[in-house]
C-alpha cells in the first residue's frame, strides 16, 4: 500500500457508509466513482439531480441515448424501479430532505462544515450548477478528497478561503489519508493510515484534528 | 429493496398519539379508507393514537372514513380547506360542540404548503387570501407592485395514501383525479404509507409513467379492491 | 319574457362571452350550469380545481366513476385531450395566469371589484375550497348572480358587509337584470333587460351604476 | 382547437427583440435543437430577435443549439447555472470579452424560481446558497432556527421546448431525461412553443401520461427525428 489512498480508494471507502436502502447523490467526477464499490448484498439508489432515480452503469459505447445522461451528461442505464421526473420534483428530494446521503468533491472543507467546492476564485467563468443544493436537504452531506492540494497546501482548515458552497453542511470528510468527522464545530479524527502518525497528519491539516474515543485504522483493500 | 408491509393493521402501527397525520383524497376520490379504517381499529383495540393533527382537504362524509376517524374521537385538530360535503354531519357536531380544532386554509394554497413543506421551502407568496379573513396576522409583501401574503410549509409525521400501482420500491401510480393531493403528501411526510390496488415487481411501471417515485414512499400494503367513500355513503354504511 | 331572468339564462348570458379555445373555471353550483351554454363552433376547455383539464358532461346513471369527479364532487366524463394532475399542477394553473376566465357565484360584489362568496357570517363551519384561489390568477373573473337577495336587499354594492373572497378581483357581473362591468373602480352598466329602466335599476343597486357609452338591451333566449 | 403549427419558422416568427426566452434541456437532453436553429436563421435574415435574456441550465456546447446562438450575437444576456460543458468555448468567448451578461443561479433555485413563475409565486425561501456569494444582496430570512434565502419567480415572453408526443391540444410527453426543465418552462412562459417528434389527434395520449397539460402550450410543431446535440458535436457540426 502506498503512503496514501488512490481516488478509487477513497471511493471505496465512503461506499462502506452507505446504508442498505439508501437513497444517494453523488457529485459530478469523482465522487461518481463511489457507485463502483457498493459492497455487496446492499442496494443503494442513486439520484441524479437532471430528473432520474435509480440509474445505472454507462451503456456500452455506440448503445447511449443522449436523453438519458446523468448530472455530468454521461449516458447512464436504468435499473429495475427506476423513474423519470422533472428538475423541480428533483430538487424538491434534493432540498426537501429525502436523499440519505450525497458525497461531494472539495476545494476546501472547514472545521465547522463549511464547503467550498464550486469555485476558485473570481477569474474565469463561474459555475455552480446544483452544489448549493445538494449540500443542503441531504441527511448526510460527506466530501470525498485529497487531504492536501496538489502543491501540499491543507484542504481541511479552519475556515474556508475560497467562496463558500454552503455553511456548517459536511458532516464527515474522507481523505487519502483520513476519515474525519465534523462534530460541533470541530474536526474528530476517526480514522487513519497506519502509516502515518496523529502528528504527521495534524501537519497536513489546517485545523486541530480532535480525538474522542479511539482513531482506527483507515484499511483499504487494493482496488 | 422490498417497501411492502403485510397487512393493514403493520401498515398503521407505528402512527403515536398527537402525531400529525395527512390523509389523502378529495372528498371519497383518491381517498385510503382501508387506511383509516385500520387505524380506527387499533384505536378501539389499544386506545391509540389519539390526539391527532389530520390534514385533507375535506372533513369526512357520513360515517366512514375521515369521518369515521373524527367520530371515534381521534382527531385533536383538522386542517383543512372545504369542512363541507353532502353528510358532514359528524364533524358538523363536533365544532360546534368545539371538541375538534379547525384551521381553515384556502384549497391552493393548502396544496402549496404541502409541496414547500415536502420540497423544503419554508415559505413562499400568494395573491391568494389577501385582504381576507384567512390572511390575518400573516406577514404581507408587495412584489411588483401587488399584494402577496407570506405562506409557511406543511409537513407531517405521516401520510395515508392511496394510489393505484405500486412497485416494491415504492413507485405509484394513481387513478384518474384520485391523485389531487397523494402525490403532494407522500412528499410531506417523514413516513408516507400508501395502500396499492396492486403491487407489482420494480420495472413493471414505465420510468415515464411514474407519479410519485418511491424516495417518496416509506411502506405499501395491497389492498385489491379497495372501498369507494360514494358508494359506501350512498349504501349507508357506518363503521362501527 | 319575465320580469328577470332565470338562473339558466344568466349562464346563458355569460356563455356567450367566452371565446373559442378559453380554459375556464366554473364555480361549484350555479356557475356549473354555464357548460351547458356553450355557444355552437366554440369549444371551451373546463378545468376542475382537484385535477382534470377538459373534462365533459355528468356520466349516464350507474356509469360514474368515482374517482373521475369534479370541484363539486358531481361525476364526470372525459373529453378527449383531457389530462390529469396533481392539486399543486392544478393551482399553479389557478395562480399562475393560465386560465383565461373563472365564473363564479356571488353573495355581494363591490364597485371596487371585492367579492364575497365564500361565508355568511361567523355562525356554522366556515369553509372556503379554491374560491380564495380562483379569484386570482383567470385573465378575467367573472360572477354571475342574482341582481339582489331572496329578501330584495343589493347583492352590487359600494362596499362588501360579508368577509371577502378576494380584493379588486372581479371585472364582470352577470345579473338577473343587468350585465355590468367593473372598471376603475365603478361599476359601469353594459346591458340590461328592456323591461326594467336604468333608475329602477339603481333602485336595487347598492352603488352608483356608471353609463359609458351605450346600454343596450340584455337579450336572453328561453333557455 | 388544433395549436399545431406548420413549420418551424412560423413557430419562431413572434419571439421580438429583447425577449425573455427560455430554452429547455440540460446539456443536450431535451434541447430544442432545430427551433433554436429556425431562430438564427430568422436573425440572419432578418436582423432580429436580437438582444435577448436566454435562461437555460448551461451555456450551450460546440458550435450548434444554445451557442450558435451565442455566436451569432443574439443574447445579451444569460441567466443559468452551469455555463460549462465539454466545450464552452462560445460562451466563454463572449463572456471574458464582456459581450454576454451572466446571472449564475444555483440549479434547484433556477428550477424552483421558473416552477414559482408558472405557479404565480413572486417569492420563496430556499436554504440553497445562504452565506454564499450568491445570496449577496438578497433578504434572508430564519423560519424554525434555520436561515434561507428569499429567491424571486421567473418568467419569460417565450419558452422554445422539445417534447416527445403532443397532441392537438398541447399535451406533452418527453423521453428520459430530456423532461428536465421542459415542463417547468412551459408553465412559466407566456408563449411555449414545443417541438415534438409527432403530433397526434387529441385523445391518443393517455390523460394519465400527459406530463405537461395543454394549458401551458401556446404552439407545436412537428419534428419528426430532432438531432440530438451530443451527436452533433461529436460529428463537429457548426451551425453557421
Amino acid at each position: 500500500m502506498s503512503d496514501k489512498l488512490s481516488n478509487a480508494q477513497i471511493a471505496w471507502r465512503a461506499a462502506q457508509d452507505i446504508e442498505d436502502g439508501a437513497y444517494v447523490n453523488l457529485g459530478i467526477g469523482f465522487p461518481e466513482m463511489v457507485a463502483k464499490f457498493q459492497p455487496p448484498g446492499r442496494e443503494a439508489i442513486f439520484h441524479t439531480e437532471n430528473g432520474i432515480l435509480n440509474f445505472g452503469e454507462a451503456p456500452a459505447a455506440g448503445q447511449e441515448d443522449w436523453d438519458l445522461i446523468n448530472a455530468g451528461k454521461k449516458a447512464v442505464t436504468l435499473k429495475p424501479g427506476a423513474a423519470f421526473f422533472h428538475h423541480a420534483d428533483s430538487f424538491a428530494m434534493v432540498r426537501g430532505g429525502h436523499l440519505d446521503v450525497a458525497i461531494l468533491g472539495a476545494y476546501q472543507v472547514a472545521e465547522n462544515g463549511d464547503l467550498a467546492n464550486w469555485s476558485t476564485g473570481p477569474k474565469g467563468v463561474p459555475a455552480v450548477g446544483g452544489a448549493m443544493d445538494l449540500v443542503h436537504g441531504a441527511k448526510r452531506v460527506a466530501v470525498i478528497t485529497e487531504h492536501v492540494t496538489k502543491d501540499g497546501k491543507p484542504k481541511l482548515l479552519d475556515r474556508c478561503t475560497l467562496p463558500l458552497t454552503g455553511v456548517a453542511c459536511v458532516t464527515r470528510v474522507y481523505t487519502s489519508l483520513a476519515v474525519i468527522d465534523i462534530d460541533a464545530g470541530r474536526f474528530v479524527l476517526r480514522e487513519k493510515l497506519a502509516a502515518i502518525s496523529i502528528e504527521a497528519l495534524q501537519a497536513l491539516t489546517g485545523a486541530k484534528l480532535h480525538l474522542q474515543g479511539a482513531v482506527t485504522d483507515l484499511i483499504v483493500p487494493e482496488v | 429493496m422490498n417497501k411492502t408491509i403485510p397487512d393493514l393493521a403493520t401498515a398503521v402501527s407505528a402512527i403515536g398519539d398527537a402525531a400529525v397525520v395527512m390523509i389523502g383524497g378529495f372528498g371519497g376520490s383518491g381517498a385510503p379508507i382501508e387506511l383509516i379504517h385500520a387505524l380506527i381499529d387499533r384505536f378501539r383495540a389499544t386506545g391509540h393514537p389519539k390526539g391527532l393533527t389530520v390534514v385533507n382537504n375535506n372533513a369526512g362524509n357520513g360515517h366512514i372514513g375521515l369521518a369515521a376517524l373524527i367520530e371515534a374521537g381521534m382527531v385533536k385538530k383538522l386542517i383543512c380547506s372545504f369542512p363541507r360535503s353532502a353528510d358532514p354531519v359528524v364533524f358538523t357536531q363536533a365544532y360546534l360542540a368545539g371538541e375538534i380544532e379547525l384551521e381553515l386554509v384556502p384549497q391552493g394554497t393548502l396544496a402549496e404548503r404541502i409541496r414547500a413543506g415536502g420540497a423544503g421551502i419554508p415559505a413562499f407568496y400568494t395573491p391568494s387570501s389577501f385582504g381576507t379573513d384567512l390572511a390575518v396576522g400573516k406577514p404581507v409583501e408587495v412584489f411588483e407592485g401587488r399584494s402577496y401574503v407570506q405562506e409557511r410549509w406543511l409537513k407531517a409525521d405521516f401520510a395515508l395514501i392511496k394510489a393505484d400501482l405500486g412497485d416494491t420500491m415504492g413507485n405509484l401510480t394513481y387513478r384518474a383525479a384520485g391523485r389531487n393531493f397523494n402525490p403532494l403528501m407522500c412528499m410531506a411526510a417523514k413516513v408516507a404509507i400508501v395502500q396499492v390496488s396492486r403491487i407489482v415487481a420494480a420495472g413493471q411501471i414505465d420510468p415515464e409513467a411514474v407519479i410519485t417515485p418511491g424516495i417518496f414512499v416509506q411502506g405499501l400494503v395491497e389492498v385489491r379492491e379497495p372501498q369507494q367513500e360514494e358508494l359506501l355513503n350512498r349504501s349507508g354504511a357506518v363503521y362501527a
